[in-house]
């Protein structure tokens, strides 16, 4: 098995967790079960950015979302004593099985739509300056590093106003009387 | 055999996390949970971004993605405050019990 | 003189003013006596103008002189002028002669009536406009005149208006004048634009009179059918009669004078004044004759069955004014104006002498409640007696000269026929019949009037009675103008008038009539010796000799027999004691189908239809806005699906319809 | 007065200086308000005077123009100018707001202050829109129109003031809106054709439109000029908005603001569109004369005085529109002439109304009944009023309705038989009406103690009459002043239209030979 | 391996800066200030640094220049729309001077949230890149985010807090999703870089380029509150802290309004035809939508809210035309639209009080007999945005209309005048209240402050202004749009 082929096998595997994980995220009553089955998305997404050459992503994947976002959110779940369920009556009288089903099928419409795009995929873009070889022979990180403390700069300057207006946001929320 | 994964393969798969999630934003009825959707469709999105900057050479793509997860995070750390707080004020997180706004 | 004509109208005008002005501060007889004043001098401006008339040549008698331009737009040009010519002249002095001893006799009526001042600056007015409408040098003019004169007679019979009957009476009045005002201003309009159309714009009289022959016949017969329905209107011709009678409810002298002896004699005038038009139409003057002596002849015989002594008198004038109409419409344009004259004389007092009758009867004027005035009041009888008979054609009193060249003419001119002198000479014979029914009701027999109204009944002041007698004396000698050539006259006035009508020679008539009438021109030519005239003057006056004996006969010597009558014709009684309920078919035809219709219209297109229409819309757009406020469930979920669907239709459109 | 003085200007500033003037007054002195609001619309109607004696009467063109650049980028000037039409109706506009001004003297109590601003925005807006010769500053001024209008019903109106206020607002803005756009598309195709893109009314009038565009143009022009007039079925809105609204606000409505729509057609929609025109004439001829028959037999339903005159005024201004689309020098003159009747006359009769309801505040004719005997002096003016409205020779009516008559009978002799009938309905709603009010016995207790007219009152209807009369018998000094524009309009529009009668009459020609 | 230091071109980014720094201090304020007075002082330091932004923003007129590493342009369109941002933010910061002391809101912080969002709104607008415009977007929106949440104890405002951003977040990943496909099929990031790929016919239209685009539409459709994705506008509009609506419904409208036409004016301009197209849809359902629906709404806050979704409808009209008489309308009409609903948002604010917000259409019943001049520049206001003239609102119509007819496009123009009739009523029914009708229930004073007449006087002003003398700001807002063009 070379290593190409390994490298398919790996992805359709990592997809079909994805898709099953998040299947179960989606379906679980309990938002903790939820949860649980996110980081396992997560977790498979990762793989298949390793498989794109992403490697610095991955592990930011990993670090960010299934580590910090999600045990946040675990975090407040618990904290709120989300855990009993949600299904409220209210939300039962609300709307019946049938709409909800009308809804989902509606949402796949966007699906098979969005499918056509990628269906009829082509490389037409603009072949960009980092092949995956140069890549590779800098390292991932140095090269995104490299980009974020020089091309892109100013957006990372602007990211960190952002966490700040994120933190002052959480806190005022938070304190406010 | 295949050289690379196929950045189609990738598109799909995208596409798929992203109407699951865009489902389940829809159809749950825990604010959080819905929200963790919506986290589910950024990242069909940066699949999105990683697959096409892949298949073409460039790194743009993965700066998205960094900047995207910035972004979750932040996101994240505001939304769940506002969770809080409604759940504080209406003692619920069912989205179908917060509408004192509507007409 | 000539450039003084103005004056004419201009005394009453002041009169008007002046009284309007200072009426609230003044007294009652200030105000009177300024507008009998008025009168008079109007009066006499005109005898001053007859007076050089009779001094100048026949051709020169025609003042004309322009005040200041009216309106202008365009082509046409309208002055206010004055005109004054023999026909002119002959109508202001009846104006204003009858015209003042009205006024004069009102002082007296109207002595005790809170709104006398009012009264008078209302007659003041009429005299004005009538006095606009006979000099006016312009159609337009006399159509300022002609209105006028209709809201004159509008305000004076509508005068006690707290009377529901007699605003009424004055809107009615207005009203079917305004139908008839509609022919007249369609005329004036089809003569204008006709005219214009062979590059004569104008309204003035004597240029179209120099211009008439420019027309065609058929505009000719239009225009003048246009005007003579203008005519049938303000005197009151079948079918626009129905005014007349209610116009009762205005105060005697109101009736007297308007309804008598000058508006409403309007009509005649406005032909005369036109004949050069209805010369040239002999269709419009056939219909005008048939009209003329149908109106006459049914109007008489609803005087049969009346019992209000004034509504008898207004039948009385309807038949008259259909006597005129006869004149006019058989080319006899002077006899006509004759008639007119000697009418308003005999007719004025007829009123007068109602008027005074009420006087003493503290008001009433039903016939069945009258008898017996004879003594207590002598001078109203005696002036009544003369007026009946000048009415009643008798040989030397003044309507026997008038009416008798009426209906000589209606015999022989080229537009005449015998059907009509046979009409016309029966319906003489009626009128002396109903005349003198109300004459012997009123003053013969026993009185049946109520006890206390008995022992008021008394002669009426001097102020009353000198006006009686003097339009008396007129209507004895008024005659004596026109004595027929036959009797040995040279009929004065015709010749007056002749300049006026000379240009009117009659174009032969057309058609079937054409036959007929030339038939009868021939036999009238052939027996034109005297001998025939003669024949049918003494026809006519036994028919209204048999007329009065039987009158006398039913109600002085055996006052049961009418009843009899009435119950043995109970129907025909019926229908003409209710005059043929024309009254009611035009309530039935115009007044509820007017109030159906527009019933009709404000329920279905106004509010149903386009009010419908409107709010319509708007509830629509409201009941749109309810349905999508729901759509705002105020579930957040809801929303981010409906961001879905956005995007499916997005993208469906941009991405998947280009596809097919 | 030298020529450069910008008399126009002033006349529309004057009163818009005079509504801040008010505004800063102190909200407490009635008095003071009142009388400077009076004394200001005097001053502004001795201005308008002015405008009126050095107006040259022979000439045709635009007088006392001001053009000023706006906005030269879009071609927006500040453009204005007068001709023997508009400068009547200016001066109509000034005497009735004086009108207005005195017979709100104790009608208006509450919220005096903004009433007399919005009086005088009002007139301010008026003026504007009859003077102004750039289409988006008369747009404007046309728009600025409704506010204080819709103020004035609303404010101060009857019970349902609200839904006539509304109603009056949207329907007027229905066509408007629409008018809007045919002002764009007109101003956009004249500059693609010559490469001038202006509002400029005077260069647009040279526009050469294709038929088909014109007639859409028009429609719109016409819709919005047709619901301001009204024209038969765009009419709904007018006895609701004249019922509810204060007397000032029918007088004004009624006297100026439904002339705006006539004035539209007039200086706007018929010149700028020839070949629609051409078109459209028989259309707005028959809906005028449905308007003058149909209105009069409205009015004789009404059971109120002010519904009544409202639809009278439907009427009147089907014979004005009638008279205007005869295209003849009486037809012309008449219609514009109507104008200024239909403003002293309604006008007057809504005053006279008005002063009945402050008296006895109902409207209804069933409350009256015999007030001759306790008004005798209000009689008088009634009557004359009245006569005067239904067109009896020697009133003002009489010159304007004889030669709209005249003109129409000129055009097309069955408009003129079918538009006198009205003459005749005319006599019956208004002598009828008359008759309940005034005559008759007082049965009711109410109205037996109803004081006669005060002085200031007596005034104001004494001008009214002196106006009647003046116009009645000497309509020289009018119609003189509107000669020479009037025959000017006529040539041009002949000019105009012959291209598309003359192209019609061959076109039909054309189809007949083969 | 080369790493591209930028330039340090902070001399273009002066007015940022500022901003930045106000915010930080008003942070610093609300963190280590003593309670009563830093309130205020945070409230002046956000006015006075907005003031020194928008002098410094005045300076950059004229300049084009693009900065750090291209992800950053200055030019015309950038600073007109930098300008609004601080235009709504001087306002806003004005007005919420008295509203926050007595909504009793945090008030350090929300000055400087309040700041971070216009922050955020510069850079978007200003932005070449989609990252920069990215994460302009979400400094802008995070911050608002909170901002709508602030009124304390109020389950409305925290419900339009949670709405908000939960819709936020959705809308914001379709807007990613969009900008990842067209980035997949492109290759590119930068919206010039974009534009000369797609024109340099090594490019054919891909379906997958096209849901990209159609992607972005459905983003920026959300945040420029567009039929289908306006949903959220009336609950948030209405939940909000009604400085905040005022904030919401000019300034992130307007910036919206800035980025999506620079990038749909740069990066798809090819793709005109097709995208004008379903926009001439979103504008005509978003036009009648929302003034259908405000017709019916008996609270005037949320009336505004539907009208504000109207108001995007007719910007659309503008957007659909797209050539520069149109684009420049759009930013007339911008500007026009700040200063009305800026205006009417504070008469709604002037009526409410502290967790009584009165915005009931009864508690505006006989408004003209107790305070007329409230009451006038209310009617101010809402005739402004009905469109009459001789105020602004017409004029800005007028733009677009005649864009509209100049593009023959007829039939949007028809919609457009005929919606803004439907609109007048709506609108007039305030007014109809204010002046017709007598008041209802108790009278309470008016929470007056000096404040809050500023911001009016400025306002009414400026309605005034720019609907009598236009031609300065029609003639600015083409010279901005030229950049394009």
């Amino acid at each position: 098995m070379d290593i190409a082929s390994f490298k398919v096998i790996v992805f359709i595997i990592a997809a079909l967790v994805a898709v099953a994980t998040s299947v179960l995220m989606v379906t679980r009553k309990n938002p903790v079960h939820s949860a649980l089955w996110m980081i396992v998305t997560f977790f498979a997404v990762a793989v298949i950015y390793l498989l794109l050459n992403a490697q610095f992503i991955a592990v930011a994947q990993v670090m960010v979302y299934a580590g910090a976002i999600m045990m946040l959110i675990l975090f407040v779940i618990m904290l709120v004593h989300m855990e009993r369920g949600e299904e409220g009556e209210a939300g039962k009288a609300r709307r019946s099985a049938k709409t909800r089903i009308a809804w989902a099928l509606l949402t796949i419409v966007l699906f098979v739509e969005v499918l056509f795009g990628a269906l009829f995929f082509r490389m037409t873009g603009r072949i960009g300056a980092y092949p995956a070889e140069m890549v590779n022979k800098v390292g991932n990180v140095k090269t995104i590093g490299s980009l974020l403390y020089g091309q892109y700069l100013f957006p990372f300057e602007i990211a960190s106003i952002l966490l700040l207006v994120g933190i002052v946001g959480a806190v005022v929320i938070v304190k406010r009387k | 055999m295949l050289q690379e994964i196929p950045a189609g393969f990738c598109f799909v798969l995208s596409g798929v996390l992203f109407t699951i999630g865009a489902i389940g934003a829809i159809l749950r009825r825990n604010v959080i949970v819905v929200f963790m959707c919506i986290e589910l469709m950024l990242n069909a999105v940066n699949l999105v971004f990683i697959a096409a900057a892949k298949a073409l050479s460039s790194m743009d793509g993965s700066v998205f993605v960094f900047f995207i997860m910035t972004v979750a995070a932040v996101e994240a750390a505001v939304g769940l405050a506002i969770f809080v707080m409604v759940f504080r004020l209406q003692n619920t997180v069912n989205p179908y019990e917060i509408n004192l706004l509507k007409g | 003189m000539a450039d003084h004509i103005w004056l004419i109208p201009f005394f009453p005008a002041l009169g008007f003013i002046v009284n309007s002005a200072l009426g609230r501060r003044t007294s009652k007889s200030f105000v009177s006596w300024v507008a009998c004043l008025a009168i008079f001098l109007s009066f006499l401006v005109a005898a001053a103008v007859l007076w050089e008339f009779l001094k100048l040549p026949a051709e020169a008698r025609v003042f004309e002189r322009i005040v200041y331009n009216w309106i202008a737009s365009g082509e046409l040009s309208v002055n206010i002028g004055f005109r004054l010519d023999a026909l002119s002249v002959i109508m202001c002095l009846v104006v204003t002669g009858v015209g003042f001893l009205i006024h004069v006799y009102s002082v007296g009526y109207m002595h005790d009536d809170p709104g006398v001042k009012r009264f008078f600056i209302y007659l003041n007015l009429f005299v004005f406009m009538m006095l606009l409408l006979v000099t006016g040098n312009n159609l337009l003019l006399m159509f300022v005149g002609w209105e006028g004169v209709g809201l004159c007679s509008y305000l004076l019979i509508g005068f006690w208006y707290e009377k529901d009957s007699a605003s009424d009476a004055g809107k009615k009045a207005f009203i079917v004048n305004r139908v008839g005002d509609f022919g007249f201003l369609i005329g004036i309009f089809f003569l204008f634009i006709s005219l214009g159309a062979q590059g004569v714009w104008t309204l003035n009289f004597s240029e179209i009179g120099e211009n008439a022959h420019l027309l065609s016949g058929g505009a000719a017969t239009i225009i003048t059918l246009l005007f003579f329905v203008g005519a049938v209107g303000k005197s009151a011709q079948i079918p626009l009669h129905v005014w007349l009678p209610d116009a009762m409810e205005g105060p005697t002298p109101v009736s007297s004078l308007i309804h008598a002896a000058t508006m409403v004699t309007a009509g005649v005038y406005m032909i005369a004044r036109l004949n050069f038009l209805y010369s040239m139409a002999p269709d419009t003057m056939l219909i005008v004759a048939i009209i003329g002596v149908l109106t006459a002849f049914f109007a008489a015989s609803i005087g049969f069955a009346q019992y209000d002594i004034k509504k008898i008198l207004a039948y009385s004038t309807i038949s008259q004014l259909g006597f005129m109409f006869v004149a006019v419409g058989v080319g006899a344009y002077a006899a006509g104006i004759f008639h007119l004259m000697t009418h308003a004389f005999f007719k004025g007092l007829l009123f007068l002498g109602a008027g005074s009758v009420m006087h003493a009867m503290s008001g009433e004027l039903d016939l069945r409640n009258m008898g017996g005035l004879r003594k207590k009041t002598p001078v109203t009888y005696w002036t009544f007696f003369i007026a009946c008979l000048a009415i009643a054609g008798i040989p030397g009193f003044s309507g026997f000269f008038s009416k008798d060249e009426i209906l000589w003419r209606a015999f022989s001119s080229a537009q005449g026929h015998p059907l009509i002198w046979l009409l016309a000479a029966v319906t003489a014979g009626m009128t002396a019949f109903y005349m003198f029914r109300l004459f012997f009701g009123t003053f013969h027999g026993e009185s049946r009037a109520a006890e206390e109204v008995k022992h008021h009944i008394h002669e009426s002041p001097r102020v009353m009675t000198i006006p009686l007698m003097i339009l008396a004396f007129l209507s004895l000698v008024g005659g004596y103008v026109g004595i027929p050539h036959i009797l040995g006259g040279d009929n004065a006035i015709e010749k007056f008038l002749a300049p006026v009508f000379g240009a009117a020679a009659p174009v032969a008539a057309t058609g079937n009539f054409e036959i007929i009438s030339a038939a009868w021109a021939s036999a009238g030519d052939a027996g034109h010796d005297g001998s025939l005239e003669l024949a049918l003057m003494v026809a006519s006056v036994l028919i209204a000799l048999a007329g009065i004996a039987v009158a006398y006969v039913l109600y002085v010597k055996n006052p049961g027999l009418p009843g009899r009558f009435a119950a043995r014709f109970a129907r025909l009684y019926h229908w003409v004691h209710n005059k043929y309920f024309v009254d009611e078919l035009y309530d039935f035809l115009f007044v509820r189908g007017i109030l159906k219709a527009g019933a009709f219209l404000l329920k279905v297109v106004d509010e149903w239809i386009i009010e419908g229409l409107v709010n319509g819309t708007a509830d629509w757009a409201r009941r749109a806005g309810d349905r999508l406020r729901q759509v705002e469930t105020g579930y957040v979920q809801e929303y981010a699906f409906g961001i879905i669907v956005g995007a499916v239709i997005v993208v469906g459109y941009l991405v998947v319809l280009p596809m097919f | 007065m030298n020529q450069t003085f910008p008399l126009l200007s002033a006349l529309i500033i004057f009163p818009l200086a005079g509504a801040l003037l008010v505004m800063l007054l102190p909200r407490r002195n009635a008095f003071l308000i009142k009388v400077s609001a009076l004394i200001w619309t005097l001053v502004e109607f001795a201005l308008s005077l002015q405008l009126f004696f050095t107006f040259a009467e022979n000439d045709a063109g635009m007088q006392f123009v001001e053009q000023r650049a706006w906005f030269p980028e879009l071609g927006i000037d500040y453009f204005l100018g007068t001709d023997g039409i508009s400068m009547l109706l200016v001066m109509l506009t000034t005497l009735i707001t004086v009108l207005c001004i005195l017979c709100s003297w104790k009608a208006i109590e509450d919220k005096m202050k903004e009433y007399y601003v919005s009086f005088l925005v009002l007139e301010t807006a008026m003026i504007g829109a009859l003077c102004a010769l750039d289409l988006v500053l008369f747009y404007i001024f046309w728009e600025l129109m409704l506010v204080p209008m819709y103020l004035l019903i609303g404010v101060w109106g009857g019970p349902r003031r609200i839904y006539a206020a509304i109603k009056f607002f949207l329907f007027t803005m229905v066509g408007s809106v629409l008018m809007l756009l045919a002002i764009l598309a007109l101003y956009f195709h004249y500059g693609g054709a010559t490469g001038i893109y202006t509002f400029s009314l005077i260069e647009l009038y040279k526009a050469d439109i294709p038929a088909i565009k014109q007639y859409w143009l028009f429609a719109a022009f016409a819709l919005s000029f047709a619901i301001k007039v009204p024209m038969f079925p765009f009419h709904t809105w007018l006895p609701d908005a004249h019922t509810e609204a204060p007397t000032a606000g029918s007088v004004i409505l009624a006297a100026v603001l439904l002339k705006m729509g006539v004035y539209g057609f007039l200086r706007f929609a018929i010149p700028l569109f020839p070949a629609a025109v051409v078109a459209a004439t028989p259309l707005i001829s028959w809906l005028a004369i449905i308007g003058i028959i149909y209105g009069a037999v409205m009015c004789i339903m009404q059971t109120d005085l002010k519904r009544l005159i409202a639809y009278s005024s439907v009427s009147h201004l089907g014979y004005v529109m009638l008279g205007i689309f005869a295209f003849n020098m009486q037809g012309l003159e008449g219609g514009i002439y109507q104008m200024l009747n239909h403003g002293i006359s309604t006008g007057g009769l809504f005053l006279i109304v008005g002063m009945i309801y402050e008296r006895r505040h109902t409207r209804m004719i069933a409350d009256f009944g015999g007030l001759s005997k306790v008004m005798p002096k209000l009689a008088v003016f009634f009557m004359i009023v009245t006569l005067s409205s239904i067109a009896l020779p020697g009133t003002n009516g009489f010159v304007g309705e004889f030669l709209i008559l005249l003109g129409a009978f000129k055009s097309n002799m069955l408009y003129g038989v079918l538009a006198a009938s009205g003459v005749i309905l005319g006599a019956v709603y208004m002598l009828w009406m008359f008759q309940r009010v005034m005559f008759g016995k007082i049965t009711k207790e109410e109205n037996r103690g109803l004081p006669d007219l005060s002085k200031r009152e007596a005034a104001i209807l004494v001008v009214v009459v002196a106006f009647v009369f003046l116009m009645g018998l000497y309509p020289g000094a009018f119609l003189k002043k509107m000669d020479a524009s009037a025959a000017g309009y006529l040539k041009v529009m002949q000019a105009k239209t012959a291209v598309y009668t003359a192209a019609g009459a061959d076109a039909a020609r054309l189809t007949a030979a083969k | 391996m080369v790493v591209r230091i930028p330039e340090l071109a902070f001399g273009f980014i002066i007015p940022e800066i500022i901003i930045t720094v106000s915010a930080i201090v008003a942070l610093l304020l609300a963190a280590f200030g003593k309670r009563a007075a830093t309130g205020t002082l945070a409230g002046a330091v956000a006015l006075i640094g907005t003031g020194l932004a928008m002098i410094f923003t005045f300076f950059l007129w004229d300049i084009q220049v693009n900065i750090f590493n291209n992800l950053y342009t200055i030019d015309n369109f950038g600073t007109f729309f930098k300008g609004l941002a601080l235009i709504v933010s001087l306002l806003v910061t004005l007005l919420s001077l008295r509203y926050v002391e007595r909504e009793d809101i945090v008030r350090g912080e929300y000055y400087s949230l309040l700041l971070f969002g216009v922050l955020g709104m510069m850079i978007m607008v200003s932005s070449t890149h989609f990252i920069t415009i990215f994460i302009g977007l979400e400094v802008m929106s995070i911050a608002v985010y909170v901002l709508c949440g602030l009124l304390s104890d109020n389950a409305r405002s925290a419900e339009a807090s949670l709405k908000y951003f939960l819709l936020g977040a959705f809308a914001t990943a379709f807007l990613l999703y969009g900008m990842a496909l067209v980035y997949a099929t492109t290759g590119a990031l930068d919206i010039r870089d974009i534009a000369g790929h797609v024109a340099s016919r090594k490019f054919y239209l891909t379906p997958m380029f096209m849901i990209g685009m159609a992607l972005l539409i459905v983003g920026f459709g959300f945040k420029t509150a567009s039929v289908p994705f306006h949903m959220w506008t009336p609950d948030v509009y209405q939940g909000a802290p009604t400085s905040i609506t005022a904030y919401m419904a000019t300034g992130i409208k307007a910036a919206a309004f800035g980025a999506f036409l620079r990038v749909f004016y740069t990066a798809f301009l090819p793709f005109q035809a097709e995208w004008s197209s379903i926009l001439w849809l979103i504008a005509v359902a978003t036009m009648t939508l929302g003034n259908i629906t405000a017709l019916v709404q008996d609270d005037v806050k949320r009336m505004l809210a539907y009208s504000s979704i109207a108001h995007a409808g007719y910007i659309l009209i503008a957007f659909v035309i797209g050539d520069p008489f149109a684009s420049s309308s759009i930013l007339y009409y911008c500007l026009v639209y700040t200063f009305m609903n800026v205006g009417a948002f504070t008469v709604v604010i002037i009526l409410g009080q502290k967790d009584q917000e009165n915005t009931g259409i009864e508690s505006y019943a006989g408004l003209a007999g107790r305070h007329p001049l409230v009451a006038l520049a209310m009617t101010i206001f809402l005739l402004s945005l009905a469109g009459m003239p001789p105020l602004a609102g017409f004029m800005g119509k007028f733009y677009v209309l005649s864009a509209a007819v100049k593009a023959k496009y007829y039939w949007l123009a028809v919609f457009g005048v005929l919606n803004s009739v439907v609109a007048a009523y709506y609108y007039l029914r305030v007014v109809m209240a204010m002046y017709f009708r007598e008041p209802s229930g108790d009278l309470r004073r008016p929470d007056f402050s000096p404040a809050y007449s500023i911001v009016i006087a400025v306002s009414v002003w400026a309605l005034f202004h720019m609907g009598l003398f236009p031609r300065d700001f029609l003639l600015i807002a083409r010279k901005s749009i030229s950049v394009f063009m």
